[in-house]
């Protein structure tokens, strides 16, 4: 990919602009992908029942993973530890509440709705 | 118990325990349970709280201002203490989460007591309970009469909003929802009049929502029950649609029979797709394995 | 180097304009403490609506009866190209300030996101009329609307914002704060992309399948 | 015209006053009593700015400032005017539980619900919060050695929108009823079907308002302690305020998530016909339990953490010594603060799940227990080795320490499903957050309005006041919840207003003796504030140190001036201004100052708290055009100050010089005064630290660092 900068823009830069939109680009490829694929799998009837719901999964936490490495630039080697942090507290919440929940009512359920 | 008998002899001593519904009084073997993990607990508890209430004072009084203590400012921290303040504290929640573990699963409110326990309909009202016996084929208002040392399920919803059913002195509380069904399994194990009721606050008639559950010997139960037999009073669908205004009900009422599967029909009014067609659902996310597995045939009838 | 070493979350103008990347610091944390914290709203959304299609049906229609999988499919590739979009507005920004530029490839993300909010209308139109599933019919369908509509309602607020950010970079051109408010837009517009990917997997597609 | 497009389901007979006109009753009068007192109250205050001539300053100084200073005292303002209303009702509520044995009293059951709904909610979401959101507003940055807060604006909004919030609850005193579904308002109750007036409407957005608030003071504060510390502030030099400050902020930043996604279902369950808390139709009302108790148990630790921070600076200035084993109480304060996600459903064990379930958040709340514990404990050796000083705060504290750790007996008596089924919804379960919250969070409250109140507004509180209000509330507080606990355990349910077991007599009699107590106690607090205002001469202490402090807050004069610090300080350990005083640098002047950026006041914030107020009112009344408009107003505040370019402004290096030179200058002529006469007018707040009275005297006005001779 060449770009054209203005005359004074500093080579490095050129370098860090062409990284940064090949990073897009391969945020976009990868994500196109991976949705296609995730719909493919339904579409096309590929698998079926705990083997479908548990791909689809995948697919969806790897599609997540990409868009926050090449769409947000969230790089675990030059990120802030702040950020990270964060994030991870956010995710270990995340994971307490949603699976805290469905725990909860799937055992209300079977106790008392079945 | 020794413990038991303190706690009970404290009783004594303060007014107030002559109250009608309290676990400290135990009927039967749920409630006293509860009575004596209550005294374990707080037993183990003393471990740190007595230790604060002894050293505190001196402490206060060596180190106050113009006290005898040294002055170290800049003391700050002892590995020795340290372990202790955190060690005493691991061990013991370690005590009470075993005790925990062993009676919540020991006594789970869903486990019958036994063979062939009695079964009785609880749906709870605006402002009273209503007792269906499917056994016997009666139904009552406010009125739960049981037989002494015969297993008892109960089986709850309500005909309105979430409500909470304890009798203090046979068994703890467990809610009743509509369109859901819980379960409450208790004996009692002496006879005597004990008080009952909602303890979820549900609008004005609240605080006067209480009902007496009878516990009667056996024969005295069976004739009980061929009694109400003989009363002209039934109820169907209509009477049912009656009762689901918000009333107070201050006297027992009888009746001699009710409509069959009327238990059912209150859970259906709100959950039709859970009595016919549950089972084809799944969990969204993540897979649910047991789906399906569950079926409570009673609540289809 | 310390400076285009710490980097934080998007795009960052350590290289181009390192005052505004000193900047950047303390206001792209804060928002991006928010976009948690939104993120933790969702969770309890998605958590909500794992349970209520399952209880919630009531009677009315199951999930695979009122989803449009080709319209999730295309509702997808708009949101992502929009994302993609918005990634290139931000190089302009970065690199050239070139304000023409930064506006057109504003205009094609905005249009991209309206077009995904006119689908979306457009489904809860034909789910209403043809399936008779309004948010109303069960609770099921209550929570899928909160959830997709809280969707809509970020992406909309989103092309609300766009929309001043772009009179802000005519009016005022690109200051530190302009810079930073479409740095921060940048976030919310790929979070919310995130957010659609629980989305079209864990209603349209596990809906579907299950 | 029609009425019901312009003032929506607003009706002559929503006012209180026309329920003691068709229905007269005590209990309306009583109502409608409250509901005069909350309108004269209003009007008196708008007398007096009027005479007074205060609109202006009030606007100019304090509604528009954006200072985290100001911004903190109005927040504390908010809490005080609340807990008098809030107080109020608890008191009703005793006398009325006094005397309805059988069917007496003077309340109406509706009343009843109404009063101990909102004491819940007034009491939780606006004396609490704002208590503890005001003081981390004002103590937190000065801590830090900060100028503000990272988004001074984004902190006035937060308050505007708290104030909006604590608004509408007052008005519903005299426009309309309030909800009777208790602080939590559990549905099916508070839904349309059961309670289809406005009251639940007005709880919904009152409590949204705040806690949409909360959750922007949260980022604020947590941005804040990341990016702003001052050089040399690592986090592990943080005064422990300032690390229960982040903890509870990153609470707030995740808890009040859950509490908003549930007020919105409940909202579009009862305006739009949606089904999620419904009976039937597909609603599980056990969802907004699990969803509310998501945000409140954390909640409940946002509330204490702070309290907590407080604790440990009390103990540590009064005991004259460091605070024993720092790091392992910041270690159990993020042990308290992760695992406070972790036990939700030990508020809802009655539910009828399965006892792997119960077991699973019942042991994870005992665990909650040992840090907690480690705290306790870590408190009480801080004073080994001290020189203790009983002061009204620290009388709080050893207060807390004692009964805390019952309150802590209880919550585990209470974590134990077997026993929680017994005791849940009785009066046990009453006196049991009570215990926690009443000697933890609202006693330390009140400690830390004795220790942090000099250096707010320059002078001392009273202390003799101070002792004897203290005096009033620590036996009012056990008199008016140990007969509770025991209540409970004879089988008193909560929230009824009327019983009819005359053996709870005795009890109740007493709980209604401590009940008087506390409000003789906050009588007395209020004229401690009072006596203290008028003779303010003689307790002024305005070189900014009076208790012998240890962090950077002591090291500037009180008030502090706008700008905090005139250069930011360099910090190298903890406790870093007891360090420099030991070491004799403390009040050395700075090589140079430079120029201060400070935002300008802006109307922003109030507008927007005014839109948002009008925005949930209208809502509340169903008023749609005023929906509709209050919104767009609100945003349109918004993006016009997006517009805005100048918005701060530059306090020149030589005022800052000429203002910090006179205070160093005053504060090195100043005699010191030692520990045993810090409570006379001679402590002007210029401490002899302890233990080192012996080496710093006086200091000759000429010298211009303090030399130790």
């Amino acid at each position: 990919m060449s770009n054209r900068g203005p005359a004074d823009t500093p080579p490095s830069e050129y370098e860090d602009e062409g990284r940064e939109r090949l990073s897009y680009v391969v945020g976009l490829v990868l994500a196109l992908l991976l949705t296609t694929g995730a719909f493919a799998v339904v579409w096309l009837d590929l698998l079926s029942g705990g083997a479908a719901l548990a791909a689809l999964g995948l697919l969806a936490l790897v599609q997540a993973v990409v868009h926050l490495r090449y769409f947000l630039h969230i790089d675990l080697a030059r990120s802030h530890r702040d950020d990270l942090l964060l994030i991870l507290f956010t995710v270990l919440i995340l994971l307490i509440m949603v699976s805290g929940t469905i725990w909860i009512l799937y055992d209300q359920h079977i106790r008392m709705m079945a | 118990m020794t413990l038991r008998g303190i706690v009970g002899l404290l009783a004594a001593a303060v007014p107030g325990t002559a109250s009608a519904g309290s676990f400290l009084e135990p009927a039967g073997p749920i409630a006293s349970a509860q009575f004596s993990h209550f005294g374990v607990i707080s037993a183990l508890m003393l471990i740190v709280i007595v230790p604060m209430f002894v050293a505190l004072p001196i402490v206060l009084y060596r180190y106050r201002r113009g006290g005898k203590g040294t002055y170290r400012p800049d003391w700050e921290f002892n590995w020795g203490l340290e372990v202790v303040i955190w060690g005493i504290p691991v061990a013991l929640a370690l005590a009470l989460g075993m005790a925990l573990w062993k009676h919540t699963l020991e006594y789970d409110p869903y486990r019958a007591l036994g063979p062939e326990p009695l079964v009785v309909e609880v749906v709870a009202l605006d402002w009273k309970f209503l007792f269906l016996y499917p056994e016997q084929g009666v139904a009552t208002i406010n009125l739960l009469a049981l037989p002494e040392d015969r297993p008892v399920t109960l089986r709850l919803t309500s005909g309105t909003v979430m409500q909470s059913f304890i009798i203090p002195r046979l068994a703890g509380q467990i809610y009743a929802m509509a369109g859901m069904q819980t379960q409450l399994n208790l004996l009692a194990s002496e006879t005597g009049d004990f008080i009952g009721r909602n303890t979820q606050y549900n609008g004005l008639g609240f605080a006067t929502q209480s009902f007496t559950t009878r516990v009667m010997s056996p024969d005295a139960f069976a004739g009980w029950a061929e009694a109400t037999k003989a009363q002209p009073a039934a109820l169907d669908a209509a009477g049912f649609a009656k009762l689901l205004s918000p009333s107070v009900v201050s006297e027992p009422v009888l009746y001699g029979r009710f409509t069959p599967g009327l238990f059912g029909q209150v859970m259906a009014r709100f959950a039709p797709a859970m009595v016919q067609g549950h089972g084809q659902a799944g969990m969204a996310a993540p897979p649910a394995p047991h789906q399906g597995h569950h079926h409570m045939p009673e609540a289809g009838r | 180097m310390s400076l285009s070493e710490r980097l934080h979350p998007g795009l960052n103008l350590a290289g181009t304009d390192p005052e505004g990347h000193e900047a950047a610091e303390e206001v792209l944390f804060g928002f991006w403490i928010f976009l948690m914290s939104d993120l933790v709203l969702f969770a309890v959304l998605f958590a909500t609506y794992a349970a209520m299609s399952v209880q919630g049906i009531a009677g009315g229609p199951r999930p695979a009866e009122v989803f449009d999988l080709t319209a999730a499919f295309l509702e997808t590739m708009l949101l992502l190209l929009s994302s993609f979009a918005f990634g290139f507005a931000m190089l302009e920004m970065k690199y050239r300030e070139n304000r023409r530029r930064v506006l057109s490839w504003l205009l094609v993300t905005g249009v991209l996101g309206a077009a995904f909010v006119g689908m979306e209308l457009h489904d809860y139109y034909v789910m209403i009329t043809a399936h008779a599933a309004p948010p109303q019919a069960s609770g099921f369908l209550s929570a899928y609307y909160l959830l997709t509509g809280t969707h809509a309602l970020h992406v909309s607020s989103g092309l609300v914002w766009m929309a001043i950010m772009a009179v802000q970079v005519m009016v005022i051109g690109f200051s530190t704060p302009v810079k930073l408010r479409l740095m921060r837009l940048a976030l919310f517009w790929h979070m919310l992309d995130v957010v659609w990917i629980g989305i079209f997997t864990f209603v349209y597609l596990f809906g579907v399948v299950s | 015209m029609n009425w019901e497009l312009i003032f929506g389901q607003i009706k002559w007979n929503s006012f209180v006053f026309s329920g003691a006109i068709e229905n007269p009753s005590l209990s309306e009068f009583i109502a409608s009593g409250a509901g005069f007192i909350a309108v004269l109250g209003a009007l008196a205050a708008v007398i007096l700015l009027t005479v007074k001539g205060w609109w202006v300053p009030l606007w100019r100084d304090w509604l528009t400032s954006v200072d985290h200073k100001k911004v903190g005292i109005m927040y504390i303002a908010i809490a005080l005017v609340m807990f008098a209303r809030a107080v109020i009702e608890a008191a009703l509520i005793r006398a009325q539980q006094l005397s309805a044995y059988d069917g007496g009293g003077f309340l109406s059951a509706d009343h009843f619900g109404q009063l101990f709904s909102t004491h819940g909610t007034i009491m939780i979401f606006f004396v609490a919060m704002p208590f503890i959101t005001g003081l981390m507003n004002y103590v937190m940055p000065l801590q830090i050695g900060a100028r503000d807060v990272s988004f001074p604006l984004l902190n006035a909004i937060s308050l505007m929108l708290t104030m909006a919030g604590a608004i509408l609850i007052m008005v519903s005193l005299v426009v309309g009823q309030f909800s009777t579904g208790g602080w939590s308002a559990y549905p099916p109750f508070t839904g349309i079907e059961f309670s289809p007036g406005e009251g639940v409407d007005y709880w919904i957005w009152a409590v949204s308002l705040g806690s949409i608030g909360s959750t922007l003071t949260g980022l604020n504060f947590a941005v804040t302690i990341y990016k702003k510390r001052c050089p040399g502030m690592t986090l592990f030099r943080m005064p422990l305020f300032c690390w229960t400050t982040l903890c509870t902020s990153i609470l707030m930043i995740f808890a009040m998530a859950p509490l908003t996604a549930a007020t919105i279902m409940l909202a579009l369950d009862r305006y739009a016909g949606f089904h999620f808390f419904t009976n039937g139709d597909g609603g599980n009302m056990m969802n907004y339990a699990n969803l509310f108790w998501l945000f409140g148990h954390p909640e409940v630790y946002i509330l204490i953490l702070p309290a907590f921070g407080v604790w440990s600076e009390v103990v540590a200035t009064f005991a004259s010594k460091r605070i024993y084993g720092y790091t392992s109480l910041v270690y159990a304060t993020m042990c308290i603060a992760v695992l406070s996600f972790a036990v939700w459903l030990h508020h809802f064990f009655t539910m009828g799940q399965s006892a792997n379930v119960n077991a699973v958040f019942g042991i994870a709340t005992m665990v909650i227990g040992v840090p907690t514990g480690v705290k306790v404990y870590d408190w009480l050796l801080t004073m080994v080795g001290g020189r203790i000083r009983f002061t009204t705060p620290m009388l709080f504290h050893i207060n807390f320490l004692l009964t805390f750790i019952l309150g802590g007996m209880t919550g585990v008596l209470l974590a134990n499903p077997g026993v929680d089924f017994q005791v849940h919804n009785t009066l046990f379960l009453v006196a049991h957050f009570h215990n926690m919250i009443i000697p933890g969070v609202l006693f330390g409250m009140f400690a830390a309005v004795q220790f942090w109140f000099p250096k707010v507004f320059g002078f001392r509180l009273h202390e003799g006041l101070g002792r004897a209000s203290f005096w009033c509330f620590a036996p009012g507080f056990l008199l008016a919840f140990f007969p509770l606990y025991w209540l409970g355990m004879m089988g008193a349910t909560r929230r009824t207003y009327m019983w009819s077991d005359p053996s709870y007599l005795p009890w109740l009699a007493l709980a209604m003796a401590g009940a008087a107590l506390i409000l003789a106690g906050f009588a007395l607090m209020v004229a401690q504030i009072v006596v203290s205002v008028r003779r303010r001469e003689q307790l002024a202490a305005p070189l900014g140190d009076p208790w012998d402090g240890r962090a950077l807050e002591w090291s500037i004069p009180s008030p502090p001036p706008e700008w905090n610090f005139a250069v930011l300080p360099q910090v190298t350990a903890r406790d870093p201004f007891y360090e420099a005083k030991k070491a004799g640098i403390a009040y050395r002047s700075p090589a140079a100052y430079e120029d201060i950026e400070v935002p300008r006041n802006t109307a922003t914030a109030p507008l927007i708290g005014l839109f948002a107020c009008a925005w949930a009112f209208a809502l509340v009344w169903h008023i749609w055009w005023l929906v509709v408009v209050s919104f767009v107003l609100m945003w349109v505040v918004v993006i016009v100050r997006s517009f805005q370019t100048d918005t701060e402004e530059t306090v020149p290096a030589a005022t800052v010089k000429a203002a910090n030179e006179a205070f160093l200058a005053a504060a090195r002529a100043a005699p010191g005064v030692a520990r045993d006469r810090e409570m006379t007018s001679e402590n002007r707040g210029r401490a002899l630290p302890e233990g080192l009275e012996g080496r710093s005297g006086p200091v000759s006005s000429r010298a211009p660092v303090e030399v130790l001779p």
